[in-house]
């Protein structure tokens, strides 16, 4: 018998894909059979260098797990170790450190949406929300000096104050983001052929999201409400006042929505954190790293990010150096295993829409 | 008359002009870099603007875009892909892990020295460039195509036994390049 | 809090032997088991339990001790507690116990242990490679191996960066500058 | 003797114009897309840049003959195309080649162009290349349907297969995209798939394809699908406005009628997603077969 099916391969090199990654295709017709993940290309070994630094010079490495979003990154280790080391915090620090992440969330949020319209052909949508997105970074870089990495998050607090009418500046910026949020609406929501083309596709229900481990906003765009945020609070989210929004339909539409309304819930976040802003100290100081040691222990802590859960899990053997680093992106488990099992069945034409749906980030995965 | 070397000298002129204000990145984001080619490529950075647009795929793109660290891994692939590309081709190396590794320095997997395996016509430094620094990058690569010394890929043929044995010391004899035949 | 992780602990410990738990401040409760029993106590807590989410599994190579610690964190929305599922496998001889079958993402998490510590799965159906390509020798995350050997005597490296461990240092060394008042504010 | 020296410059005159005025309104729909993105965008020539630096490209690549004769395919069809369809109402500096039976036979050789296209493509071995190419039949094959019926309708309605009769009646009732209105809205509909603006332009989506039929072409086979692809958007702007505006006595009419034609697809496609194949095919068999329908049943009844 003739074999019908032919192979597609997608990436490492296309214009498609959301990272440096290959998924091969068999198809038949336009329908795909079977799918396979090929990652590793961008292997960098961080969790081995981390094992080679001291604990401050691994925090440098932290941030450069994943790009799209690098200040989850840095909460999640300097929490770590904290947790080991059993420092305090200082309550302004919180209050920052949130204020931060949300504005991290924000960025990449303009990055999906730019990600998620590219990948379906409308290609105004990106161009105005990743221009958009600069001015996020230009609040990151009077904040903290750098446009995409920060290191800015550090164990012990934050590495320094706010400067000065940095507040209002973060407020106009959230003005001007929530009136161009609803222009993105009119664009991307009010468009007929982008709900032609999103809904009924990239179906993750209930159980394949429960087998397969998955987070953040494809779970709830299935219609479960779990949220890091809500369920595993940390920092200061559990004063604060947010909906973490559910949608029923389980396909690329619902967890679209699901990412309209976080974005708006994450200006909410930004407006209530500098409202209740406290003053005093915001950092409190570590010893000399060239000498710091934990004591032996491990911690598990983790972040809502975009994507979903990102958790870290850190071991310490008492001694100037981490003994062993480990992130679970949320990638992870969406990008391999649950990737393969969304993509058979479904056209060609809508892989890339699939994966920057599911939120697939190579460099989490590979580390 | 046509091949005369005045005539010679305009028509290179003509030609570099034209490729100076064409310039196609192909897609290929190797490494974390690729964050700052979006900001680059819309409103406020506009690199469109000089003539640089993304083409889609190797065939039809003149500058490779190293952008950042390349796993060994990667780098297969790249090499593969470059050769794919047609002359006349620059390469554009991104970030300072292509330069001397960056903090990947004594990583097991991704290569130190970019320009010991693809002739590098630019580098960018900085981890991560800002969108200004890649334009920068650009700016600089336009004026070497202006003046006719972006000549990596003329050195890559000439030194092709090099460029192949220091990529064959990386990744052993398991994996088979195909030949290079331009 | 206390009651769930009481009522936990009476629950693991009639249904399983030799479990030792640790308890710990806030939302965490470790248990210590024997490596045949993981795919049960996980099953356990999966099924009758509601710990219905694999959040990570993880690898910390105790090379004194010779043995491979691994970590099954699991989360119930309900409860809202995280469990640590320990054991201890030896480095050289140990088999893993296979749980793909109870969360399908354990599949990548056990291709990355085989591949990374050279960690056995028993009946684990995975290609073989997954971030490495035609990798030869020591699994790369083993505490023995070596990178930065690794790296010097696989990669070239670029002149220069011998004296870049503190840049501050190196500047003054090589124009013989003090460094600058507004420099020093910001440095710790 | 004269009047075949007269003829060959015509030709390449028209040719040439052909060329410009395709490229330009490339580069301009460039531009525009830049500002509706609020960016600057590129200068309006960009594209003349671009076509001279794939021209002086080196290449490199054999995928055997169709590989290199698929562009040339191209050309050929919009060549004809062009030299069929009178640029201006009078025949003066741009002689045309056009007959009785003109209509049918620029029906075959705009599709022509394409299927040399597919038969280079699938020489490449490119997967790409060839979904790419099915793609573009299958999408060719919604919008032809709809495109023949505009044009049957209007050869029943003036009882005339020539272009040139066609523009002759235009001048004494005045445009046909009023006397006939169902045709120029089928017409228009079509018109949308057939320049492979979003939501068309699935053919080549670089997010899905790389860039589809074209993908293992660069230097000189682009430059060439590039040229040709202008000279055929003029051809077909022009045959629009031949069609339904009463053509144009003057080239600066021409432009001005030719571009407001241009504007549709091109600002429909700057906020439009793209359709997948089958949904592109629905659409082209809902409204506008419709109309087409209605503009047969018109031309029957008038």
């Amino acid at each position: 018998m003739r074999e019908k099916a032919t192979t597609l391969y997608i990436g490492p090199q296309h214009p498609g894909i959301t990272g440096n990654m290959m998924v091969r295709l068999k198809i038949e017709g336009d329908t795909i059979v079977k799918a396979t993940t090929e990652v590793g290309y961008l292997h960098r070994a961080f969790e081995k260098l981390q094992e080679k630094r001291n604990w401050l010079q691994s925090f440098t490495l932290m941030c450069r797990f994943c790009v799209p979003e690098t200040d989850p990154m840095e909460e999640l280790y300097a929490r770590a170790v904290e947790t080991i080391e059993g420092r305090e915090v200082p309550e302004r620090a919180k209050y920052i450190r949130v204020m931060v992440l949300e504005l991290a969330r924000l960025a990449s949020f303009m990055l999906w949406y730019g990600g998620q319209n590219g990948s379906l052909g409308l290609y105004t949508m990106g161009q105005w929300s990743v221009g958009d997105r600069n001015y996020i970074l230009d609040l990151f870089e009077e904040l903290t000096g750098g446009r995409v990495y920060h290191m800015y998050i550090w164990p012990g607090g934050v590495r320094r104050d706010l400067p000065k009418g940095f507040e209002q500046k973060v407020l106009k910026t959230m003005d001007y983001l929530e009136k161009r949020l609803d222009d993105y609406d009119d664009l991307m929501f009010d468009n007929a052929i982008f709900k032609k083309r999103t809904k009924g596709v990239g179906i993750v229900d209930k159980e394949t999201a429960i087998e397969h481990g998955v987070v953040g906003p494809v779970l709830r765009g299935c219609g479960i409400r779990s949220d890091i945020r809500i369920d595993d609070p940390y920092e200061v989210y559990d004063k604060l006042d947010f909906i973490v929004p559910t949608q029923e339909g389980a396909d690329i539409w619902a967890r679209a929505l699901v990412r309209r309304q976080e974005a708006r819930q994450s200006i909410r976040i930004i407006r209530q954190v500098i409202d209740m802003m406290p003053g005093g100290p915001v950092y409190n100081k570590i010893p000399n790293p060239q000498k710091w040691t934990l004591p032996k222990g491990d911690a598990y802590v983790r972040v809502e990010s975009v994507r979903g859960e990102v958790g870290l899990y850190a071991a310490s053997d008492g001694g100037l150096n981490p003994r062993r680093i480990h992130v679970r992106g949320a990638a992870y488990v969406h990008a391999i295993t649950l990737l393969e099992d969304v993509l058979v069945g479904e056209n060609i034409a809508d892989v890339s829409a699939i994966m920057n749906s599911l939120g697939t980030c190579p460099p989490e995965i590979e580390r | 008359m046509i091949n005369d070397k005045n005539s010679q000298k305009i028509a290179d002129f003509i030609k570099n002009w034209a490729r100076k204000h064409s310039i196609w990145v192909l897609a290929y984001g190797t490494g974390c870099g690729a964050i700052e080619i979006p900001p680059t490529m819309t409103s406020r950075y506009d690199a469109e603007r000089l003539g640089v647009r993304g083409a889609a795929t190797p065939r039809q793109a003149d500058v490779l875009l190293i952008t950042g660290y390349l796993t060994t891994k990667t780098l297969k692939r790249v090499i593969r892909v470059y050769e794919q590309m047609q002359d006349p081709k620059y390469v554009i190396g991104f970030g300072s892990c292509t330069i001397n590794g960056g903090m990947y320095y004594d990583s097991y997997n991704t290569i130190k020295v970019l320009d010991k395996y693809l002739p590098v016509d630019v580098y960018i430094n900085g981890c991560m460039p800002r969108p200004e620094a890649v334009l920068a990058g650009f700016g600089k690569l336009q004026q070497l195509i202006a003046e006719g010394k972006a000549n990596g890929a003329q050195k890559y043929k000439d030194d092709h036994e090099y460029y192949r044995g220091n990529l064959r010391k990386i990744i052993g004899n398991k994996y088979e390049m195909p030949l290079y035949n331009w | 809090m206390k009651e769930i992780k009481a009522d936990l602990i009476s629950k693991i410990k009639a249904s399983f032997d030799n479990v030792t738990e640790k308890d710990y401040d806030g939302n965490r409760l470790d248990f210590h088991v024997e490596t045949r029993i993981i795919p049960q106590i996980l099953t356990y807590l999966k099924v009758n339990l509601g710990y219905i989410h694999l959040s990570h599994i993880s690898c910390v190579d105790w090379l004194e001790d010779g043995e491979f610690e691994i970590v099954y964190i699991v989360w119930s929305p309900e409860d809202k507690l995280k469990v640590f599922i320990k054991t201890r496998i030896d480095r050289e001889t140990g088999v893993l116990p296979n749980i793909d079958m109870i969360w399908r993402q354990a599949n990548t998490y056990e291709r990355e242990l085989k591949e990374m510590f050279g960690i056995e799965v028993d009946g684990l159906v995975a290609a073989d490679e997954f971030l490495l390509e035609d990798w030869e020798g020591l699994p790369p995350m083993r505490r023995d191996f070596d990178t930065e050997a690794y790296a010097d005597e696989t990669f070239w490296h670029r002149p220069g960066r011998e004296d870049a461990m503190d840049v501050r240092e190196a500047i003054i060394e090589r124009s013989r500058e003090e460094i600058p008042d507004f420099a020093k504010k910001y440095s710790r | 003797m004269e009047s075949v020296g007269y003829y060959i410059l015509g030709v390449i005159v028209t040719i040439i114009v052909a060329f410009m005025v395709g490229m330009t309104y490339m580069g301009l729909s460039r531009k525009i897309t830049a500002r509706v993105q609020n960016r600057k965008g590129p200068p309006f020539y960009q594209n003349f840049i671009d076509a001279f630096k794939l021209a002086s490209k080196e290449t490199a690549i054999h995928h055997g003959f169709m590989h290199h004769a698929g562009p040339a395919f191209l050309m050929v069809a919009s060549i004809m195309s062009v030299l069929i369809i009178p640029v201006l109402n009078d025949g003066k500096w741009f002689p045309n080649l056009n007959f009785d039976g003109d209509l049918i036979f620029l029906l075959y050789i705009m599709v022509f162009g394409p299927l040399g296209m597919a038969l280079g493509a699938g020489q490449t071995g490119n997967p790409n290349s060839a979904i790419g190419v099915t793609r573009g039949l299958s999408q060719m094959v919604g919008f032809e349907i709809p495109w023949v019926m505009a044009l049957v309708a209007l050869m029943m309605q003036y009882q005339t297969t020539s272009l040139v009769d066609l523009m002759a009646v235009q001048q004494t009732t005045g445009w046909l995209m009023f006397s006939s209105p169902f045709a120029f809205l089928a017409a228009v509909l079509a018109m949308l798939g057939m320049f492979r603006y979003s939501p068309f332009d699935i053919v080549g989506a670089p997010t899905e394809l790389a860039s589809g039929p074209v993908s293992e072409n660069g230097g000189k086979y682009l430059f060439t699908m590039m040229s040709s692809g202008s000279i055929f958007a003029f051809a077909k702007l022009t045959l629009y406005v031949d069609l339904f505006m009463g053509g144009a006595d003057n080239l600066i009419e021409l432009l001005i009628k030719t571009f407001t034609i241009y504007l549709i697809p091109m600002l429909y496609g700057m906020v439009s997603p793209r359709y997948r194949t089958e949904q592109a095919i629905r659409y082209f068999w809902g409204w506008p077969l419709f109309f087409g329908f209605l503009a047969l049943v018109h031309a029957m009844v008038f």
